[in-house]
């Protein structure tokens, strides 16, 4: 039992919750947040990958750490795209009632 | 002299974590929302600050230890602006 | 069982609980808190995993930036969030789906447990990059120089979202101001907090930057902060966000990636290609693409969070 | 330090509302403890620059949080 060990458990964990949250949810907004779930998981099995690499000096492997880093600012990236249309359509609704 | 830094960090630590699970405690069995707040804020300010305090001789330069402090205050300012709008809303619930 | 595998432990379970409340919740609100929870324990496990930089990432972006993001969207979707809820698929139809779910995450920890040894790990080869760009954090020399590319299309991203969200902006509002036309805040704390923290925000997003050569954090970490300060202000009622339409917002936002090109240009000029930076001043260059880029994240991120324009111009 | 975050679990799920704010306001004072804490412990003085902007955004969300409740009629 070390850390990679845990933390890897953890990533697969959260892979298969964010994945069946990403299913099973009809709310949109709930959706785009198990998806979020699920990058993480992702990221974290990078994550798991660069401590394992971890040589030369370093605390992990830097390769893997930087496409994290990528990986988190590009989720974000998507993530508002995401809330943008998702309030637009909200609002396009509450329109079409109203009249 | 460090034998002694090491002890006050220990005990300093020690204080700042019990406050901190003091608050916590607080915040779980206090009967209303107000004196949750109470309890809180005052675990916030001084869990952590003690923390900072027993901090501070191990962070071997005046710079590290001046970012320490400014730790603490940004968290204390974050604090007193948080609990007066959670005040606010909580009486506006009430009412 | 060690102090270290305890505190493992109690963060993987922590990760965990943060996740399962983010599914369960019944509330949108308290799904978002959850995930806020999440990427705050999350960035502590990053600490724990050796990845600072990452932390720092996932603490600004991920909990921070994210949960300011869901939270608006849930107060502005306000009782919509609910009636969605009732909608769920059928009871067997969503075991099924947890079954097989779990059966992923089996297959892939199973897969992790059993990586091969020796792990491979590029960190020698970056290592000996490191040395040309006489930078002392291999995670920004891994962004900033050999996978430059990567990071140059990742600004090109950023841009490209903040497009996205203009675009679904009402065709009456193009070109107004962005975000919800906000009554001045009558909280007096808030304002308080809001006129002190900003110039200490600023100087720590600096901090980050500057010191991302060295240690960890760079232009993503600042820029995210910095971004932030801006919008602290911007929920107070002290500022309000130029119109869309205006020339000086937009060449902010692409700064970043102009420069990055530009200079990306003139390697393949006087260096080895494009994006290859002249050995003589690799560092200078790479503090200034970083500086350009901090400006354009910090103004992407900050459009992003307020979202597409609401009133005509 | 394990107290710190074990008990702050408890507290997510714990009453409702304007104390759920509350939960999140001692989580983030919680992680920065707990980052301090683990700057000191594993000798790597770059975690306490982690805190520092930890601190400043916790500042940015609380407040977030708060804008965000009001909105919501229960």
């Amino acid at each position: 039992m070390n850390e990679v060990t845990i933390f890897g458990l953890l990533a697969a964990a959260l892979v298969g919750l964010g994945l069946y949250g990403v299913l099973t949810h009809a709310a949109p907004l709930r959706r785009i947040l198990s998806f979020n779930l699920l990058g993480g998981g992702v990221f974290l099995v990078f994550g798991v990958v660069a401590r394992r690499g971890a040589g030369a000096g370093f605390d992990g492997d830097p390769v893997p750490q930087a496409i994290i880093i990528t990986g988190i600012v590009v989720a974000f990236a998507a993530t508002t795209l995401a809330i943008a249309l998702l309030l637009r359509i909200a609002e396009l609704r509450q329109d079409g009632t109203d009249d | 002299m460090s034998l002694l830094a090491d002890a006050f960090t220990v005990l300093a630590v020690l204080a700042g974590l019990f406050f901190l699970a003091a608050g916590t405690l607080g915040l779980l069995r206090f009967p209303d929302t107000l004196s949750r707040l109470h309890a809180l804020t005052k675990a916030d300010g001084l869990g952590l600050g003690l923390i900072v305090l027993g901090l501070m001789p191990q962070a071997g330069s005046l710079l590290g230890a001046l970012k320490l402090l400014l730790v603490w205050a940004l968290a204390m300012l974050a604090g007193a602006t948080v609990g007066q709008m959670i005040a606010r809303i909580a009486r506006r619930e009430s009412q | 069982m060690s102090a270290t595998l305890l505190i493992d432990l109690a963060l993987a379970f922590s990760v965990l609980a943060a996740a399962l409340w983010t599914v369960a919740a019944r509330r949108a609100f308290e799904a978002v808190v959850g995930f806020v929870a999440f990427g705050l324990v999350l960035s502590l496990a990053w600490v724990r995993l050796g990845t600072v930089d990452v932390a720092l990432t996932e603490a600004a972006v991920g909990a921070g930036a994210s949960g300011v993001l869901l939270l608006g969207a849930t107060a502005r979707l306000g009782a919509q969030t609910l009636a969605e809820v009732r909608d769920q698929p059928a009871m067997a139809l969503r075991i099924a789906t947890g079954f097989f779910c779990a059966l992923l995450a089996v297959a892939l920890g199973w897969t992790l447990l059993n990586l091969g040894d020796p792990a491979p790990s590029l960190a020698p080869l970056a290592a000996a990059n490191l040395a040309a760009t006489e930078l002392g954090n291999p995670v920004s020399g891994v962004l900033l120089a050999w996978r430059a590319l990567d990071t140059l299309l990742e600004a090109v991203v950023l841009v490209l979202a903040v497009i996205g969200v203009w675009s679904v902006a009402p065709d009456g509002a193009w070109g107004g101001i962005p975000g919800d036309i906000q009554p001045p805040r009558r909280d007096p704390a808030l304002r308080l907090a809001a006129q002190i923290i900003p110039p200490i925000g600023v100087v720590i997003g600096v901090h980050l930057v500057w010191t991302g050569a060295e240690a960890p954090g760079g232009a993503f970490q600042g820029g995210t902060v910095l971004a932030a300060m801006w919008v602290l202000a911007w929920m107070a009622g002290l500022v309000r966000p130029p119109a869309v339409s205006s020339r000086r917002l937009r060449v902010w936002v692409i700064l970043g990636p102009i420069v990055f090109i530009a200079i990306g240009l003139l390697g393949s000029f006087l260096a080895d290609g494009f994006l290859a930076y002249p050995a003589a001043f690799t560092k200078p260059l790479i503090l200034l693409v970083e500086a350009a880029l901090t400006f354009s994240i910090a103004v992407a991120l900050v459009l992003l969070l307020v979202g597409p324009p609401k009133a005509a111009p | 330090m394990l107290t710190v975050v074990a008990g702050l679990w408890r507290v997510l799920r714990g009453p409702t509302d304007a104390d759920r704010m509350m939960a999140a306001q001692l989580l983030g004072t919680g992680g920065i403890a707990a980052l301090l804490l683990l700057a000191a412990g594993m000798g790597n003085g770059a975690i306490v620059d982690a805190a520092l902007s930890l601190s400043v955004l916790a500042a940015f969300a609380s407040v977030a949080f708060a804008l965000a409740v009001p909105g919501r009629r229960r």
